[in-house]
């Protein structure tokens, strides 16, 4: 088993014909992802480098290739509309990679995916991978390696960074995945951290998260009550200058500043065993596991 | 991006907002014409992008029109936080029965618009939420309904006793949450919302946020722009498409990623060093981004050492060595650079580089040592 | 056993200080409805004849009372917001009497009701009554008997005239229900056929239509199919000219136009008594109750 | 509310659509003048609410100004069932390669606005839906997400092959949408929607019709009635709230609710009698309601006998009463009235009845009877 993405995965690109999404569809296809179509409205009936078949619609696509996952690759402004566009065609995962989607547009399509019973990852986020089996989205797949921990995280590259010093160090992943790091996401810590923990494959769980919002903190209470594989953790942002005040209702809304020193309490407090830098990130998995 | 607060007045009013008079002002004179109109004591107040404006002596009162000219052009020109101030608002300074809040701001956990009113509005509303929490009232507005009548009346029934007060509230509501949703908002805030001696129900004060993200499709919002009230190096980031914010340290860093930007800064403190600056180029990049990235950086003369930490994804590390050295045939770059380098395309990174001379590392703690100590060395 | 309204109702009359809202809640405390509560935004803290609280809002009307049903008199532009406003409040019935009411607020406001699990009847209807039990709404309860005849319909007046019949021939009624004329409503005749269907205190049913759209056509389809109880029809509106046609679209979409006699072949074919006058009402049900 | 073509197309025209050239002319000389502008073959149509225009010689060709002048002049003024031409659309003979049909609707099954698109458009497009219902293609939209993008673009693509027009076709949608929920529609369509010569798409015809109840709080919408296209006795009837149509029986019919109504009607014609009207009171009268009523029916020479049938219920039978009595005080009624009343404050009703000589009966299918019958004496 692995989480999210497998070997039923059925995969349609939309936005296949656009610099990034040609791009990493080769990557993906490379990979052994089963691309089955791409989208891009005006394209319908081209052929993707000989192989995927293009379609205006996602409709079109799952009704010709029986697409039961979408990757995103459009432009920020017609994002949202992708995202309910595969929503309401029925397909079951749906990872937006699109950075810069408008909150508003997210805040209005969260609850059709909702309705859609669909699970959304992202937006602006790096996608997944099941080393060996699958990635969508665009975490390199050379720097990762099939095996038994499980990576979360709200950032991108530094996801990558993590993940090369576990696969050079001879720790591979089950999954890895990047939630994003916009205020509207679709799938949370929580959401992932669930399904590691139920998944058989996978023994630990790396978690990188970053200054703001409270999301970490909660993370680490819910790790607390409910996750018995261990968890390795990492704060981003330690530096950093506080955050543009939001107004008033900032400081209301979340009670909290969103510090790294807060976080970093909250994840050792829930028994998170903390990196100072990503390359500790080995050794640490290496002493909870017990190896 | 903030509107300043003359701004955010006109788009609350223009949603049918009563606002308390007033307006704004580039020079002495225009100040003095509308103190004059106003008629009663007034407040005048810096409009730049920066907390503490009263501290730094940028929010004056002013009794008659001579004294507001007076105001306006000590405060004109003033600089606050590194911005010239380059205009002034001018409003009465009002007769306060009861000061309430209103506050929409884009929640993350609803994942909805987030409605906070309190009766305890002003200043301290901050410490009203801390200490008293219970005076804070919260609604997350589904944005399929909209802000539904009965829900508008209900949080106005814990502002205000009279009726008459509590439908004016109401429909403030209303109209706060059209102008937060048309106008792409962050963050909408009227503090204080003012009950006046004659019992009317006016708005002060305003803030408005646009999301960054609504700019490019919305021509009449990007035009509230003010760049003259940012600093320089940020409007040079923002139009090269670079999220840039200075530090006072001296490590240069040109990074992809926000989470690996601040985890190397990060690592450049741990190492011993002070980091320069945050700066992402963002995903997918262009040789360009790292040409103005380059320009933005050296333009700092505390700069010592410049470090590239770039993990190929979806940003290509061919395109991040292109621009380092076009960048170095457009202007001459006097500091040590250190590059570290991997994934997409590293291979023709690396060949590129070579090319003119210059050496890729493949290990972030490596080239954030390497980076601390030409720092050092340069003192 | 009865339909909708029962000795558990407690009611809140939203609007009961209008013209309409407070004559009408005379009429049903008159009848013994348990109104337990009104509301009026304003006018907070009075009370209605000496006893029922009046509320500014119906989710404080709820917390005082223990409200679980609404009946709605405000004025139409302000209605679909009461409605909104009694789903939010977690109410199980919502009767809603207001004539005029925009079709776009209904059309806005269902998908919420239906959200928040509640039972709208109307708009546009005279509410419902189970005879000797309570009255929600305007029927007059004078005219009506208790009994084993469940009655539904489209119209007010017709339906009182039908009743009156029933009740002057010693026929009484378990249950009637005007579920209004509008376009968008929130209880259709399918949905009270299948109540009284179940209704252990219903044994025959009486159907009143109209002219006009094609509920009484699939209501005799759901007759056929599912009801086992005699049923006794009738269409008003045989002599009516035709409707104006609503552009192409009105004639697209119903494949119909709606007639009388259409109607009435619907019924005859579904084994549905037809009436050719109210009166024949009486004669019909003792028929079809082998009386 | 039926909106004229020629409002219907400002209405479109306002929410982006493009539409065929043209505009409204109340002169020949405008309509010469419109035709000079358009500068080739016009079509002349009269603005009048009723149907089968061309038949009435209200739809006509003219090649040039001269003869656009000539077949308005011809058209204004004329009557079209009963209806004088004020007004005639003055657009061009388009040159058309293919039409298809658009239409938004309020429908009662999905309650939603449900879009309706075809290929097939033109005149015959009933025909079409009848005959070859696979070719019209139908979407129930759920407001609280609106139409969304992918939706317009599937309808679009049963419509065109030529991706610009898929493109232009689906954003048409869209704007159609919008007008639609923004100014009350129960109906919306444009039909057809053209492909012209040079491939552009636009909408060559347009209709649309607002719900009467958002009247009340839409005065811009309520402007848009012309009374000077409506029956006389139709715009005194709305004016006083009462919802009447006449019909051509000499039993002139009062009655409370719109199914009592036409189950009186019904009755009439039972009986062997023609009513001479609809006319439904409403819910909540008022005796001005009933004076009101009287007036319209006794201003048809042909009714014989006035049929009250009231059942009680939201409406008072008192209310009724003093209606009659206030009536006959105003205005002098020479044909008999039958009167049936029951239900709300009826006994109240039948005392003020019986003060000024008037009897109440108490059962409908008597007091039909009776009406049925003084009619045929009256003949």
């Amino acid at each position: 088993m692995s989480v999210f993405v497998d070997a039923t995965t059925r995969l349609v690109v939309q936005g296949i014909t656009g610099r990034d999404g040609s791009f990493h569809t080769k990557q993906m296809v490379a990979y052994g992802t089963n691309v089955v179509a791409g989208v891009t409205p005006g394209k319908g009936g081209q052929t993707f480098e000989g192989s995927v078949p293009v379609f205006h619609t996602v409709a079109e696509a799952v009704r010709a290739t029986g697409a039961n996952s979408a990757v995103i690759y459009v432009p920020p402004t017609l994002a949202a509309g992708a995202i309910a566009e595969a929503a309401d065609a029925g397909l079951r995962l749906i990872v937006c990679i699109t950075e810069g989607i408008p909150v508003l547009d997210m805040t209005k399509v969260m609850p059709l995916v909702r309705d859609r019973g669909a699970r959304l990852i992202g937006p602006n986020c790096p996608g997944l991978i099941t080393p060996g089996v699958g990635k969508v989205g665009i975490i390199p797949g050379s720097i990762c390696a099939p095996g038994r921990v499980g990576l979360v995280s709200r950032s991108g590259t530094l996801t990558y960074e993590v993940v090369n010093h576990l696969t050079k160090a001879g720790v591979g992943q089950s999954t890895c995945v990047g939630i994003g790091g916009d205020p509207v996401i679709g799938t949370n810590f929580i959401d992932v951290l669930a399904a590691f923990q139920s998944d058989p494959d996978t023994d630990a769980i790396v978690m990188m998260g970053e200054i703001g919002g409270t999301d970490e903190q909660k993370a680490a209470d819910y790790i607390a009550k409910n996750v018995t594989k261990p968890v390795v953790g990492f704060i981003a942002g330690q530096t950093a200058p506080p955050g543009r005040r939001m107004g008033h209702a900032g400081a209301i809304v979340s009670g909290s500043s969103g510090t790294a020193a807060e976080k970093i309490a909250a994840f050792k407090a829930a028994g998170i065993s903390v990196m100072e830098r990503p390359m500790d990130v080995v050794r640490l998995i290496k002493e909870r596991l017990g190896k | 991006m903030n509107l300043h607060e003359y701004q955010a007045r006109e788009l609350l009013k223009a949603a049918g907002i009563p606002m308390a008079e007033g307006g704004v002002a580039a020079t002495p004179e225009e100040a003095a014409r509308l103190a004059e109109h106003i008629g009663q004591t007034v407040v005048v107040k810096a409009q730049v992008h920066a907390g503490g404006r009263g501290k730094a002596g940028g929010v004056k009162l002013a009794k008659n029109p001579a004294e507001a000219r007076d105001q306006a052009s000590r405060i004109l020109g003033m600089t606050i936080k590194g911005l010239v101030v380059q205009k002034v608002l001018v409003v009465p300074a009002a007769d306060i029965v009861s000061e309430c809040y209103l506050g929409l701001i884009m929640d993350r956990e609803s994942q909805r618009p987030l409605l906070m009113v309190s009766p305890a509005g002003g200043v301290d509303i901050e410490e009203v939420a801390a200490k008293t929490p219970e005076k804070i009232h919260r609604l997350a507005v589904d944005p399929r309904y909209g802000l539904l009548p009965h829900q508008a009346l209900g949080l106005a029934l814990t502002l205000y006793r009279n009726f008459d007060q509590v439908r004016a509230a109401a429909k403030i509501m209303g109209q706060l949450y059209q102008a937060f949703m048309e106008n792409g908002g962050s963050l909408a805030e009227i503090n204080p919302l003012a009950t006046t001696p004659d019992g009317r129900v006016v708005a002060l004060d305003a803030k408005f946020v646009v999301d960054d993200n609504e700019l490019d499709r919305r021509a009449d919002l990007a035009a509230l722009r003010d760049e003259s009230a940012e600093a320089p190096s940020e409007v040079a980031a923002r139009r090269a498409s670079l999220t840039f914010i200075k530090l006072d340290g001296n490590v240069g860093c040109v990074v992809n990623g926000a989470g690996l930007a601040m985890a190397t800064m990060d690592l450049v403190k741990y190492y011993g060093g002070e980091p320069a600056n945050f700066l992402d180029i963002g995903g997918s990049s262009n040789p360009e981004k790292v040409v103005n990235a380059l320009r933005i950086i050296t333009s700092d003369p505390a700069v010592k050492v410049i470090l590239f930490n770039i993990f190929g994804g979806i940003t290509r590390t061919d395109d991040v060595a292109n621009g380092i050295v076009t960048a170095t045939r457009q202007f001459k770059v006097d500091l040590p650079i250190v590059i570290r380098l991997t994934g997409t395309n590293e291979r023709e990174a690396v060949t590129i580089l070579q090319g003119v001379g210059m050496q890729a590392l493949n290990d972030m703690d490596d080239a954030v040592k390497r980076a601390v100590a030409l720092a050092k060395e340069a003192k």
